[in-house]
């Protein structure tokens, strides 16, 4: 936000349905900026993981307009990477050849492919098992593979639907600094879904509240945490009341279960 | 057990069902007997007669064998083959004196007598014993080539040669406007007669049955080629829609001029007719061709009622 | 727009095949009792079509009976097979037997059991339409996701349930597919069928059946409609596969469901 | 103890086959010549073991070529038209007609085109054996999960690594399946061309043509021995493909990786 | 832990290596009783989803001894149900048939099942999609379908693997008042795998800590406080106290990235 450069992902009316079925998402408006890290939380079903398929142009918007760097999303697909809310492993190949897959479609020469490989392998706690094909992975270790995958890029934008949901605190907790860490060198953009609460704080410079049945945006908060984040900052108080009053919004939204 | 019948006007004796396959679709080397059963020579007989189709894939052999068919028509060197293997089957008579296959070329074709068949291919029926006779006997080597019944190849390549009916294909290469030659495979000193064949148990058990057909079956012939042909002829082109009157008249005119039906009475041979001598010459040829799997006696092939010394 | 493309993408594609056809005759000079040209085939079709009607309706009787009955006994089988690899060891050597074996073989062994005539060419079309059939929906019974089988050990299925709910419907589209392979094939079985059991019905004969009598009398364009018949005949199971393949399948299966709209 | 079962069961169920067969023949009194005892088919194929190997090589090279001339061209074919939706909509039907036309309509022009022989009859295996290839695997490339798809369209694979990365790979089990069937039928496609295209001199023709020359001499035993004997053949095609399933999915795929040991 | 009867899960000097891979589990030795709700938990891979197939009878056991309710897991398979890690979802069946299934399967007369499976519908907050085939879902709401299909059967010992991970904080919540609520009436024995300390305390009545490589138990925690547990429970200090603790030993069993 520090330029008053046109927005990098800019969002306007858009409505969104699949096929004839009820409205996913309806009025949505959203502006980010170049380097937000933008989190996108709300009751399950909301239209999360939606809007960022919508972002990725993996699904067509029903109406409105969305653009990402000024041209269509189709278009400016080059610049994103996406980490799906389902590890969507390839059943044939090892997790090397898994996390190397997008450096072969993208064609990086073979030595440079496996050291980029092997550092995102150990990032992700997976040096133990390069040759394992993913029906022996656990489920954490399945999403960890995916999030190499993802990573091993240097996307502009990076997609990121729950990617931690499926891991243990310790390894999150990592996970959550090293993402911080390659955003400080990297300067990527991010829209990250998340059921966690104090995860969007620590995480992000925005927080998107969205409200259910249509999904529409309820509240957008800003993160007054100055970056970089370390673990105290989690401890600190400002931290605490940040996240009871999102979890208090969020809370306001979620449907009342009778 | 009594031959099958069916009961008749009182006071006259009840009909003897039986059923006669021929070789293929029906055509004009089968109308002696569709004349037969048209103008009720048979039924004269006490017969009441069937008479069904073969065809390029019908089990005509298997049908008689085993008995699902009482009668079927097919060439004497065959069925010496299928009695030396055990197979039930018997003459009864002939039904041509000679066997109106041929090869069949083009006209201009340097091939003019069988020697010049050696180092060609030549499409006929594999497995048959006159290819491995003329071989034999000429010191040469032919390649066969499956037959299919179809012409198309013939018509494309003016060195092709294939076996046919004398009475039969070279009307349709005439009418496409090509000329077609035959060498009788009866010229080439293999000489088969076209017979009318009975299961021989059936035979040994009704021999008056199988009498009575033969019989009836060659004055069926007779008329058919002497006589008013039409009757079988509508039947035939009804039976098989490649039969056209042109083409009857056609085949039956060859079969005339060939003497095919009724042979050459100057050598002995008339309707029906089958030489003790000759089949045990083609016996003894099937017997060097090492084609059968024991010798058989003319006596086992042949039943005693049209046999000639 | 869509739907127009669907329509002239194959109709294009045809007009150049029988542009290359024709261009080949005239290039090489093929005569037309090697190649007919397609304009003399449809004219044979049109001049013979009363014949070639009646022919195709008698193969096409045979070659659905035998095609549904070796959808429905190879779907059968497939499941009773799937039911217990040992079933399966000891069943699938002997199905492959009766497929590899010519059908030259069985053929008359058929007819003198069974007489010339319709149940036999069913039962030829069922012997060469039988095997597509099992090994596709035998491969999709087996390869159902290992979590789903773990899910139904848990809920306590016997095996038959385990088949009955959770193989089958995953095999359904390899059942399909294996249907669309029989479908095409089923015509050849009936002409097979004709051939072999059905030409001593008198004045009756099926495409088999015309395909000698053409080929016989040189008639080269009325033979190669006698084929072309045969193939529309074709069309019409693989067409009927096709839909029921659309509608079994138009609500859940990657294969079908469009990426969303 | 497995290992033992797999061999018992179908040996097993085999002999209960010929226990049944020679039980039929005795029980209604079937003679020799409609069907023979499988003792006198062994004692057949025994006495004519030379005839019948010279013939099984003939056949058995025509029908490994257009074997393997189908796997290829068919699974190249698949994969050009899982390209694009425009491609399979043009090409698929043609390719049924080639299937559904009978083999005997195009064998006359085959022969005249390349002469009888061993390259006309590994066309006509050619055209038997690829339809089956070319449905499953273009079933296997179209049921890619969705998922799969999007993850290869944000990674900007183009259309080509999305074929040879994604869809190839998991259309392997559909090709293999193909594969399978084909082998199942590449020998009565060497047969069929034997009929056709085939050709010897004397005794020394493939079995298509020993078939013709036993049917014609009504030596019925002989005659199932050779059958049998295209049987054997098969087999091999068959147990290759086998092998090479489970060469290719043992590491992955759940048709062949054992719920976990 | 009332009665002295004998344990209704005995795990003995247990160890599990799949095929000849490395020792996964190893010297597990484990009593539970009747109607403890055991929680698993422990960093990812560690062979959580591994110990629940054990029990479950889906995987064997390398060695060491294991029984339910005096029988093999096999014969006791039963009495149990278990919510996998993944959704597993019939494709071809709709949300409301898919939570059907194994009442279909045990032969639950019609009008029967279809009642239980409208309330357990209706417990999950799918209500409004009753007729969506499982591609039309949003990952939180397959895995809801799942946990609705387990608890239509009423299973003497439940196996949880990671249920609620991919869901809101809101819904974890009320779904794991409901889950205790259930517990209360039917007196299940439980067996659940989370990421989440606090989930794992609020519904414990004993924690088991795994520490990895190989999966051994590191630490075996009675959680103090007496059932039923409230909203307020979650408030109270005892309560974050016992979660610290907790976290502190996961953390002290974590593998320390280099
Ligand atoms: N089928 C299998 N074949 C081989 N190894 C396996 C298999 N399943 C799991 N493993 C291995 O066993 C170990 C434990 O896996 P498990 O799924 O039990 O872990 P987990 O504790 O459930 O982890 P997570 O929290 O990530 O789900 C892992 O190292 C994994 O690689
Ligand atoms: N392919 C589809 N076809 C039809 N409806 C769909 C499809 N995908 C999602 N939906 C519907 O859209 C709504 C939003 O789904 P979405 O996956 O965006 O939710 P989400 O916010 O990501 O939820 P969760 O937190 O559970 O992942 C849901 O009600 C779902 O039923
Ligand atoms: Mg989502
Ligand atoms: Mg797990």
């Amino acid at each position: 936000m520090d330029t008053p450069n046109p927005p990098l992902v800019s969002i306007a009316a858009l409505q969104k349905r699949y096929g004839q079925g009820a409205v996913v998402l309806d009025g949505i408006n959203l502006d980010v900026n170049k380097e937000e890290f933008v989190s996108l939380i709300g009751p399950s079903g909301c239209g999360k993981s939606t809007l960022l398929k919508l972002i990725a142009s993996l699904s067509p918007v029903t109406s409105g307009t969305l653009t990402v760097d000024g041209m269509s999303p189709k278009n400016a697909r080059e610049e994103m990477a996406f980490i799906f809310q389902e590890a969507t492993l390839l059943p044939w190949r090892t997790v090397t050849r898994n996390i190397e897959l997008p450096l072969e479609v993208s064609k990086v020469a073979a030595a440079k492919r496996s050291e980029i490989c092997a550092r995102m392998r150990h990032l992700v706690g997976l040096d133990h098992v390069p040759e394992h094909y993913p029906r022996q992975l656990s489920g954490g270790m399945k999403m960890r593979v995916s999030i190499a995958r993802a990573l091993s890029v240097s996307p502009k934008i990076l997609l990121l639907d729950e990617p931690f949901g499926a891991l243990d605190e310790m390894t999150r907790d990592r996970l959550n600094e090293e993402l911080l860490a390659i955003r400080a060198q990297q300067k990527f953009t991010a829209f990250f879904v998340t059921h966690s609460v104090a995860e969007a704080v620590f995480l992000s410079s925005r927080i998107i509240v969205l409200a259910p049945n249509p999904g529409r945006i309820a509240h957008d908060f800003t993160v007054p945490f100055p970056y970089p984040r370390t673990a105290e900052t989690r401890e600190s108080p400002e931290f605490q009341r940040c996240v009871a009053e999102v979890s208090r919004i969020l809370r306001s939204v979620s449907p009342a279960h009778p | 057990s009594r031959a099958p019948s069916t009961p008749a006007k009182p006071g006259e004796r009840p009909l003897v069902k039986v059923t006669l396959q021929t070789d293929f679709y029906a055509q004009a080397e089968h109308g002696g007997f569709y004349q037969a059963l048209l103008k009720g020579f048979y039924r004269e007989e006490g017969l009441d007669v069937k008479i069904i189709q073969g065809g390029p894939m019908a089990p005509v052999g298997l049908n008689l064998a085993t008995g699902i068919v009482q009668f079927s028509i097919g060439r004497s060197d065959d069925a010496i083959i299928s009695v030396s293997h055990d197979i039930p089957f018997v003459v009864i008579a002939a039904m041509m004196q000679n066997d109106p296959q041929a090869l069949m070329v083009h006209r201009e074709s340097p091939v003019r007598k069988f020697e010049d068949l050696n180092g060609r291919v030549v499409m006929t029926n594999p497995g048959a014993a006159w290819a491995s006779y003329l071989m034999q006997t000429h010191h040469m080597k032919f390649y066969i080539m499956p037959m299919n019944y179809g012409m198309a190849q013939f018509m494309a390549d003016p060195g092709f040669i294939q076996q046919c009916f004398a009475t039969n294909e070279p009307f349709y290469v005439e009418q496409n406007g090509q000329h077609a030659r035959v060498l009788m495979i009866s010229d080439g000193g293999y000489d088969p007669y076209r017979v009318i064949l009975a299961n021989a148990d059936y035979a040994a058990k009704h021999p008056d049955v199988a009498r009575a057909f033969a019989r009836a079956s060659i004055r069926g012939w007779e008329d058919y080629l002497h006589g008013d042909p039409s009757l079988a002829n509508a039947e035939i082109g009804k039976l098989n829609l490649q039969m056209t009157p042109p083409f009857l008249a056609y085949a039956i005119q060859a079969m005339k001029d060939y003497k095919l039906v009724e042979g050459d009475p100057a050598k002995g041979q008339g309707m029906g007719l089958i030489s003790r001598k000759r089949m045990q010459r083609l016996i003894d040829i099937l017997d060097s061709l090492k084609m059968l799997d024991r010798k058989v006696t003319v006596d086992e092939v042949v039943t005693s009622d049209y046999l000639r010394p | 727009m869509r739907k127009y493309v669907n329509w002239l993408l194959p109709a294009l594609a045809g007009i150049l095949i029988l542009a290359a056809w024709t261009g080949v005759k005239e290039v090489f000079g093929i005569r037309n009792f090697v190649l007919p040209s397609p304009l003399r085939i449809l004219q044979a079709a049109i001049k013979e079509r009363a014949v070639l009607l009646a022919a195709a309706e008698i193969t096409i009787t045979g070659a659905a009976l035998g095609f549904v009955a070796a959808a429905l006994i190879g779907f059968l089988a497939s499941m009773v097979m799937s039911l217990s690899a040992s079933f399966r060891l000891s069943l699938y050597p002997y199905i492959l037997v009766l497929q590899m074996t010519p059908i030259m073989i069985f053929a008359p062994v058929l007819v003198i059991w069974m007489g010339p005539g319709l149940p036999t060419v069913t039962v030829i079309t069922f012997l060469i339409c039988f095997f597509p059939i099992v090994a596709n929906t035998t491969q999709g019974l087996i390869s159902v996701d290992k979590n789903m089988v773990d899910l139904f050990r848990m809920i306590n299925a016997d095996r038959v349930q385990e088949v009955l709910l959770l193989r089958v419907p995953h095999a359904l589209p390899y059942f399909l597919t294996g249907l669309r392979i029989a479908g095409s094939i089923a015509m050849i079985g009936g002409i097979t069928g004709d051939l072999f059991a059905g030409n001593t019905s008198g004045n009756a004969g099926g495409i088999g059946y015309m395909v000698l009598v053409y080929d016989g009398q040189l008639k080269i364009p009325e033979l190669w409609a006698a084929g072309f018949t045969a193939c529309l005949c074709g069309f019409v199971f693989v067409t009927v596969v096709l839909g029921l393949n659309w509608w079994l399948l138009r609500k859940w299966h990657d294969s079908i469901v469009k990426s969303d709209v």
